[in-house]
């Protein structure tokens, strides 16, 4: 913070320090979680906080608001327009919560509490701090405050649960929330991590939005360097609770001072240049039969049951395309598009409705059940959400030997051989064989959803989405596995993904999907650098880019995109 | 795969220990995990070895020892006829030896309970996962089955039960059927909730992805996560299963006389309240102590077994 | 599925399960051995008469066929009475010919006494329970928490009878604050309703009040971990609203649940409750009839005690859709 | 609330009630199905024909709504009564002799099936006969005016004045009583008290009937204003009440006997035990030794289990000689025809050998049914039996299923044990119905006796109208089943009373061991 034309400081946090004690057991000392850490975020500014994960940076936002659990112990002063937040008592810190500091937290879905219809939580927060405002007036605001954070239809909105609305909706809402009573500080917690492209992109330009209208001054919380090359003044860049660098974003990206800093921005993935003028289409090599590891003709896949007039939710509407032996397949699209429901059907989940889809030459819908389980072990299947994919109660060791256990007659000996092998395949240190998944780092678990997949050396790999919860750095080594691992056991690969960048550095070949169709696809080369359909290059144009002056440029084209397509998302 | 894991076949000798060892290790550093489990260890024994504990003083829980109570059946002496002979003293009316009738009443109580409960618990687990896990029709019916359970008077049923079995075949097993076949209809709705969960998550579809039969996938993926609730409700309803045995009792619909049950003796003990505390006092406490033991057991073993909880 | 579908099914539901506990406890009690015409025969019986009494209780008949006018009653009314005639309107579900009174009668007698224990009871170890078990997560692990979850463990211990003449020496013959048995009707003195049904209801709550205390706890510690609890928290909520409309809201939904069981339970007759506090309920009216064979007063009383259970199960499936609009229907 | 109202009974207006504190939970009215003993409740709101004064000794037949006793024909097959004057129902009407017709004719009804039978078959046309409400009318009974009745019999029967006094001659105001539900629940009183309300299981409330003329009833006094029955009482909390001593319990007696846990309190409270009231005698608890059973059919067992009977221990395990008295024969005391003997006095090696001379040196096996409630008893004639290698398994049921059962042609045990209290304070009532081969299936002859030497002798002292041979009939014929071993009476019960101080001090005899509450009456 060198420059003096600054405008005036609204947060300033000095010498913060975080400690987390166990509750019970032996004092063993654990560092503290945040160490001295100081920074100042000014008024119509955006400062973001960036650096690996648990390194911090939530524990500090939760920090300014007094919001950590019981068991923190927090040192040092944080200061809101002059006035000391620590040690503040109850009412205080009421006023500022939600008052004075808005917050917007990670993971809009498990943010509203399921029971309320959102317009009656936005209400709440304006009535917390303004109790006397009539009813109507009240409902008036939060309809207002629905519409300006570019929700289309705020009154349907408003009348809805949390569980009946998009992930990019809640956000929306959970914005509206956040400034409800204009907050002079936003806290924006990874605002936009589970959000496709698209809709991050106009999320991102809501909080731009906000700080030149409002001057609202935010903290931004990511770990995404696109995203804060995008929006972000200054930078602050944490690890292992530590500030490492801190400077104006340009300087930061431009010219970093630190190692870790040169580290993570080298590790975020790029897309190579990108035209947006339409090209003619160009003949496509198909692979062969002879090369074919898995197909899908005309798939049609619903949720639910099928009434007499179809009934249910189409997810997928008519897919057709091959993956070549040993290729990687990328599949992109916007969230909610159909890519993780094709790839259960890949696996066999789910029933198709029509059409078909061959693994192996063997048709899905009519294999009989002996045939299907052996299928099935050559298949290697990377969840969407790695945590969730290994049960709790088993230790890493037992859940990576699984297929083992169910399609070999290895003995237990043997087993945990290929565990460990498999642990050091996907570079995770020896000891993860006897931990439990909730021992493990986001990263981690990743990597052990990979080992169990690859464990019995499967001819096709489903990975849907295997980096999306993980920071740069541990994306880049998890891909990079990735690809290794591929060029070591030759399987092919149905990879999804809504980062665009991940893809075109890994897929041979790409499809797109929106609303349940595939849009486009070809050879990734192509596809992802001269997309002939309007939305892959909506889609593209949308993706940010590390790099404060190109994103710049990128923002504006995906504005003129955008305008120009009547169905822009909400 | 590659030469790394050469030098690492240590590795595969030394496992984690998750089973039973690292269990009972966790239970060992907990004092009410330990508390608790002897006094369980100690009725059980008790129950078990009722025999030789109770020849110590010659007693036996039959025998009348009317020559110990005043004309109108009173116990004579301090604490209704605590003395060397009679630990806890002795029954109005008849004399019996209250200890033996407590240490007897042990065998019964806790053989009914202990059994009514495992009945209970292996049905409704079986009926809740399953139906949870399948769903469809058979959730239905299985549904509708647990409603009619749930809406049929139990007591009608021993009542009338009891006038149909012939008198000469032990009733206890008979109390353990009946009560043990109602009672699984709350832990099967606990466990059916859980099942419908679990199903949905991650980790029982990518076992369904890799192959796994459903039979594998119920008992390896869903029951060990619906393990701390069924441990948690067992220990609950081990208190519960003795408590309806003596409510049974208090009846008249319980285990025979002269067989002594805590519940039975309890039921007459509240009418002698006033006047011969200790008769109340004795079972009472018995029933209470055990019933505690085994609600705090299994306290201690749902954290044990937890593995988030793993470090305390 | 529509809310009517579902609706219209779960009646179907309904239906069943009534039915079904019907034939069974029709088939049960013929098993029976017991001859309820004799009982009511009266002294001496001779065999003339006896064919008489049978005759008019349509003992005479087997059992299906017995069920079948007992089932046709429901539907249509019957009329009972051999030289007088006794109409049972529909819904006729019999008529005790020891008690000369149809069981709707009876029931519609007793029930307001099994009612007003339930009711008050389930509202005092609902109210006591959850206070205990929010209390308890609230300052988990502290002394008010050991206390708590000690007391509460007393209470599952207890079996209901004990804890019943417990207070009633206690607080009815030790300290005489309240009368120990009986019940009066509200109609007649609502303050002596209320004196009348104290102890009952302290005993019945004591004993069930645990079983609340220790889901609400372990509930409430789940719930306030999650994420929204933060959100409403970082909205400037005060600490209460946070804890009350936020963690408590689905705190409650397993507690619903148990709820509806055990009113639905308490509702077909608190038996061991009504013995020790001398009440003319629901629950002693069943042990009666089962002690003379009054086979149509049993089964009238079966099926009014699944109907109560299974029609509030229905009842708290659809109030849990209230409380979780994820698992709302139609 | 019971309890915490002061001033005993008297409420403001100096209005005295009566409280009966009783473990029923409904209680019905109708005389043609209540089994009450006319000096109860029921004797409170039906005058019948003749009805019982109690004494310190005893009870006898006096005259009630008619003028003397009755008078027999020479043959004795009809009796003839003639009515008072000035007696009247509730409502002010006369109660004639065809009212009395009516209430007889309708405990003929099927509808009224429950109550007590013994003149059914008696009355001439009684067999065929169902009841008044077809418009039929029972031949065997003549009303020649309106105050003169006369019952024509099929056969001498020497207990005829004591059904005279039984609830079924009570009047019934001719085509009343046909809403069977109504009738039971509030009959039309012809007593010192009417009902003012009855809630089944709750209370009964008798106030004071207007048209009751105390000149013409020379039994019942109608001390207090009020009498309020207090039903479904806890058997324990009523102890404790009636020992505390305040508020209604002042006024307040419980209807049936204390227990022995009971007893045990009173006894431990010097100024409860001072209002404590026993009777010498009263229920008779037996055993019905099933002549049928394998082994019990075989006289000598029987013997053998009669002479291991340790009846010392049974009777403490009631509470002692203060709850109850050992009986050895079948007529109690205080009945005509009692005459005091023991045939099989307590001899354990004697049963041991009468076994082994049986077939049976090591012992044999028997079950027992018995109450829920009398477990006691049977756990103590369990150990007794015990002794002689005898075990005994017992089956606790509830008493209507066991009745059901064993009456309904279910009899599979061996032993039976319950109690029985004659409807009149007869011989007869105690033996005839529970001997007579007549009453194997379906009666109460649950021993199953069927022996024709003791029927003959039955039917021959029934219709004996000389009292004093038809008492030393029976004593023969109490002897004569003795014999047969296959009733073995365990004791006579003590029925103990507590009234409230304010309950004027009574007396119970032996026969009927209830409290008069025709008499009772209150201080003040
Ligand atoms: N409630 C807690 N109890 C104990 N330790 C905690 C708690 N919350 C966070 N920590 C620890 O504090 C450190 C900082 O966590 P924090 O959540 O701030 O990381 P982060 O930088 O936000 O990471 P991410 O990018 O994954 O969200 C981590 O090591 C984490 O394990
Ligand atoms: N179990 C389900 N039941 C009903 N509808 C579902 C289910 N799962 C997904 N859908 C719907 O199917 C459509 C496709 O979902 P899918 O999960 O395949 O999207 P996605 O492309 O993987 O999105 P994301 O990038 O958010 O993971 C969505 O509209 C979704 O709401
Ligand atoms: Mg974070
Ligand atoms: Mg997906």
């Amino acid at each position: 913070m060198t420059r003096t034309d600054r405008a005036e400081t609204v947060l300033a946090v000095n010498g913060l320090r975080i400690e987390f004690t166990r509750q019970a057991g032996p004092a063993d000392p654990v560092p503290p979680a945040v160490d001295g850490i100081s920074f100042e975020v000014h008024r119509g500014q955006v400062l973001a906080l960036v650096g690996e994960s648990g390194s911090g940076k939530s524990a500090t936002a939760m920090s300014i608001l007094g919001l950590l659990p019981g068991t923190a112990r927090v040192s040092g002063s944080v200061r809101l327009e002059g006035r000391e937040l620590r040690g503040a008592d109850a009412a205080e810190l009421r006023r500022v919560r939600g008052g004075r500091i808005g917050t917007i937290f990670q993971e809009p879905m498990s943010a509203f509490t399921p029971a309320y219809r959102i317009g009656w939580q936005v209400a709440e927060a304006i009535r917390a701090h303004h109790p006397r405002m009539p009813r109507a007036e009240v409902r008036a605001r939060t309809l207002e405050l629905l519409g300006s954070v570019g929700l289309r239809d705020p009154d349907r909105v408003g009348r809805s649960f949390p569980h009946e609305l998009s992930g990019g909706q809640l956000q929306r809402a959970m914005i509206a929330m956040a400034i409800s009573c204009d907050p002079v500080v936003l806290i924006a917690d990874e605002p936009t991590t589970a959000l496709d492209v698209t809709v991050q992109a106009g999320i991102l330009e809501l909080l731009r939005g906000l700080r030149t209208t409002h001057g609202t001054a935010i903290l931004l919380i990511t770990h995404d360097m696109g995203v804060v090359a995008d929006l972000a003044d200054d930078v602050v860049v944490m690890r292992q609770g530590k500030v490492v660098e801190t400077g104006s974003v340009e300087s930061v990206f431009a010219a970093p001072a630190e190692d870790y800093t040169r580290e993570l921005l080298a590790a975020v993935p790029s897309l190579s240049s990108l035209q947006t003028a339409p090209r003619m289409p160009s003949a496509e090599a198909v692979p062969g039969d002879a090369a074919l590891a898995a197909e899908a003709r005309d798939a049609v896949i619903a949720y639910g049951r099928a009434g007499l007039r179809g009934g249910g939710v189409v997810a997928v509407e008519g897919a057709s395309f091959r993956i070549a032996r040993g290729k990687t397949f990328g599949l992109v699209g916007e969230s909610g598009s159909g890519k993780s429901t094709l790839g259960r059907a890949f696996a066999g989940l789910l029933p198709l409705r029509s059409g078909s889809i061959e693994v192996a030459g063997v048709d899905l819908a009519t294999a009989p059940s002996a045939r299907m389980r052996s299928l099935r072990s050559t298949l290697g299947y990377v969840f969407q959400d790695p945590a969730s994919s290994l049960n709790p109660r088993s230790l890493v060791g037992d859940a990576i030997t699984e297929p083992l256990r169910l399609h070999t007659r290895a003995p237990e000996r043997e087993r945990r051989r290929r565990a460990a092998e498999l642990i050091d395949a996907v570079r995770l240190p020896a000891s993860t064989i006897d931990r439990f998944p909730h021992e493990l780092s986001g990263g981690q678990r990743q990597r052990v959803a990979i080992a169990r997949a690859i464990a019995l050396e499967p001819t096709l790999l489903i990975a849907d989405e295997p980096t999306s919860a993980l920071d740069v750095s541990v994306q880049a080594r998890v891909l990079e596995l990735l690809a290794e691992l591929q060029r070591e056991l030759g399987f092919a690969c149905l990879f999804i993904s809504h980062d665009l960048a991940v893809v075109q550095e890994l897929a041979d070949e790409v499809a797109v999907m929106r609303l349940g169709r595939i849009v486009e696809q070809g050879p990734a080369g192509r596809v992802l650098a001269a997309p002939e359909n309007a939305y892959t290059r909506r889609l593209l144009a949308a993706a940010p880019v590390a790099d404060p002056a190109a994103q710049r440029q990128r923002r504006e084209l995906w504005l003129a995109l955008d305008a120009d397509d009547p169905e822009a998302a909400a | 795969m590659t030469a790394t894991t050469a030098g690492r076949d240590d590795l595969a000798v030394s496992a984690r220990k998750t089973g039973f060892r690292t269990l009972v290790g966790k239970l060992a550093r907990d004092p009410f995990a330990v508390a608790s489990a002897v006094t369980i260890a100690v009725f059980l024994l008790a129950a078990i070895l009722a025999d030789p504990i109770t020849a110590i003083t010659g007693n036996d829980p039959f025998t009348y020892h009317q020559d110990l109570l005043d004309g109108q059946g009173q116990p004579l002496g301090w604490g209704g006829g605590i003395s060397a002979d009679h630990w806890f003293g002795v029954e109005p009316l008849t004399g019996r030896d209250l200890f033996s009738i407590v240490v007897y009443g042990a065998r019964t109580s806790l053989f009914i309970g202990i059994s009514a409960t495992l009945l209970s618990v292996l049905i409704g687990t079986i009926v809740g996962i399953t139906s949870g896990y399948f769903g469809g029709w058979y959730d239905r019916i299985m549904s509708r089955i647990v409603d009619v359970m749930f809406g049929f008077p139990v007591l009608v049923f021993l009542i009338a039960l009891m006038a149909i079995i012939p008198a000469d075949l032990p009733r206890p097993p008979f109390i353990v059927l009946v009560i043990g076949l109602f009672g699984w209809p709350g832990i099967s709705r606990i466990v059916r909730g859980q099942a419908l969960a679990l199903r949905e998550r991650n980790f029982v579809v990518a076992s369904k992805a890799m192959g796994a039969r459903s039979g594998r996938i119920v008992l390896g993926q869903v029951l060990p996560n619906v393990g701390a609730t069924i441990i948690v409700v067992t220990s609950l309803i081990i208190p519960g299963m003795i408590a309806a045995e003596a409510a049974l009792s208090f009846l008249g619909v319980g285990v025979t006389p002269p067989t002594p049950s805590w519940g039975r003796t309890i039921g007459d003990a509240i009418l002698w309240v006033r006047t011969s505390p200790m008769y109340l006092v004795f079972p009472g406490a018995a029933l209470f102590l055990v019933t505690l033991a085994f609600n705090v057991f299994g306290d201690s073993l749902r954290d044990a077994l937890d593995p988030r909880t793993a470090r305390r | 599925m529509t809310l009517l579908r579902y609706l219209s099914f779960r009646l179907l539901g309904i239906v069943v399960v009534l039915f079904v506990i019907a034939v069974v406890t029709f088939a049960l009690f013929y098993l029976l051995p017991s001859d309820p015409a004799r009982l009511a025969c009266g002294r001496p019986c001779t065999e003339a008469n006896l064919a008489k009494v049978r005759e008019y209780m349509g003992v005479d008949q087997p059992w299906f066929v017995q069920l079948g006018e007992f089932l046709r009653g429901i539907l249509f009314g019957r009329t009972f009475g051999s030289t007088v005639t006794i109409d049972c309107d529909a819904p006729c579900f019999g008529y005790s010919f020891l008690r000369n009174a149809t069981v709707t009668e009876l029931i519609s007698d007793r029930f307001p006494a099994t009612a007003s224990i339930a009711l008050g009871a389930a509202i005092l170890f609902l109210v006591t329970g959850v206070i205990g078990g929010l209390i308890a997560s609230l300052r988990r692990n502290s002394v008010v928490d050991r206390g708590i979850m000690t007391f509460s463990i007393a209470g599952v211990s207890t079996p209901v009878y004990l804890a019943g003449i417990l207070v009633i020496l206690i607080f009815g013959f030790t300290l005489r604050w309240l009368p120990t048995s009986g019940y009066v009707p509200f109609e007649d003195s609502p303050v002596e309703w209320l004196t009348h049904l104290i102890l009952p209801w302290v005993s019945v709550a004591f004993v069930s009040a645990a079983v609340y205390a220790r889901l609400t706890r372990s509930e409430m510690l789940e719930v306030m971990g999650l994420d929204y609890i933060r959100t409403a928290r970082a909205k400037g909520l005060a600490e209460a609203r946070v804890i009350g409309r936020h963690g408590l809201r689905t705190a409650l939904l397993p507690v619903v649940t148990v709820f509806g069981l055990d009113l639905g339970v308490l509702l077909g007759g608190a038996v061991i409750t009504e013995r020790v506090f001398a009440i003319p309920g629901i629950g002693s009216l069943l042990i009666e009839a089962v002690g003379a064979v009054d086979v149509q007063l049993i089964v009238g009383l079966t099926l009014f005690a699944a109907f109560l259970v299974v029609t509030l199960n229905l009842l708290i499936d659809l109030v849990y859709g209230i409380l979780d609009p994820r698992v709302r229907v139609g | 609330i019971t309890g915490c109202t002061a001033g005993g009974g008297d409420t403001g207006d100096g209005e005295q009630t009566l409280y009966i504190l009783s473990t029923d939970t409904t209680l019905g009215w109708d005389p043609a199905i209540n089994v009450n003993f006319p000096s109860t409740w029921e004797g409170l709101i039906a005058r019948r024909l003749t009805t019982w004064k109690v004494t310190d000794s005893g009870v006898e037949v006096v005259p009630d709504l008619a003028t003397d006793t009755g008078t027999v024909s020479e043959d004795g097959l009809s009796w003839t009564y003639t009515l008072k004057d000035g007696i009247e129902f509730e409502d002010g009407t006369p109660i004639t002799s065809a009212d009395i017709k009516y209430g007889v004719e309708r405990t003929y009804s099927p509808d009224l099936a429950g109550g007590l039978h013994y003149h059914q078959s008696l009355i001439q046309g009684g067999d065929s006969y169902a009841g008044p409400f077809d418009g039929a009318e029972l031949d065997g009974i003549e009303t020649p005016d309106d105050k003169t009745i006369v019952f024509h019999l099929t056969t001498s029967y020497g207990d005829w004045p004591w059904l005279a006094a039984m609830n079924a001659f009570a009047p019934v105001p001719v085509g009343e009583g046909t809403d069977l539900a109504a009738y039971d629940e509030q009959p039309i009183a012809s007593g010192p008290y009417r009902i003012e309300s009855n809630v089944a299981g709750s209370e009964t409330v008798f106030v004071r009937n207007e048209h009751w003329d105390q000149s013409t009833d020379e039994v019942r006094t109608a001390g207090p204003d009020k009498i309020v029955i207090r039903q479904s009482q806890n058997p324990s909390t009523t102890a404790q009440s009636l020992i505390s001593d305040t508020g209604d319990a002042k006024t307040s007696i419980n209807a049936y006997p204390l227990s022995a846990a009971e007893l045990a309190l009173v006894n431990a409270d010097p100024s409860a035990q001072e209002r404590l009231v026993t009777s010498d005698g009263g229920m008779l608890y037996y055993v019905a030794l099933n002549n049928d059973s394998p082994t019990l059919s075989n006289p000598l067992v029987r013997q053998a289990v009669q002479y291991a009977t340790d009846r010392a221990a049974i009777v403490l395990a009631q509470g002692g000689d203060q709850a109850a008295v050992a009986a050895t024969t079948l007529i109690p005391g205080g009945i005509a025809g009692h005459e005091d003997f023991d045939l099989y006095p307590e001899d354990v090696d004697k049963a041991k050998e009468l076994l082994a001379e049986a077939g049976y040196p090591d012992g044999v096996t028997l079950n027992l049914w018995v109450a829920n409630e009398d477990t006691a008893a049977a756990e103590a004639l369990q150990q007794g039996l015990a002794r002689a290698d005898i075990t005994v398994n017992i089956n606790p049921l509830d008493i209507g299923v066991m009745y059901g059962d064993a009456m309904g042609g279910n009899p599979d045990y061996d032993m039976f044990l319950s109690y029985w209290i004659g409807d009149y304070p007869s011989a007869n009532s105690y033996i005839s119905l529970m001997f007579d081969s007549a009453y194997i299936d379906g009666g109460y002859n649950l021993s199953r006796t069927n022996d024709a030497a003791v029927d003959e002798a039955m039917h021959a002292a029934i219709a004996e109208t000389d009292p004093d041979q038809a008492a030393s009939d029976w004593t023969a014929i109490d002897k004569q089943i003795m014999g047969l071993g296959s009733m073995l009476p365990l004791y006579l019960t003590r029925n103990s009373y507590l009234g409230g101080s304010d309950v004027e001090p009574f007396t119970i005899p032996g026969y009927p061991p209830f409290p008069d509450f025709t008499t009772l009456s209150l201080a003040g």
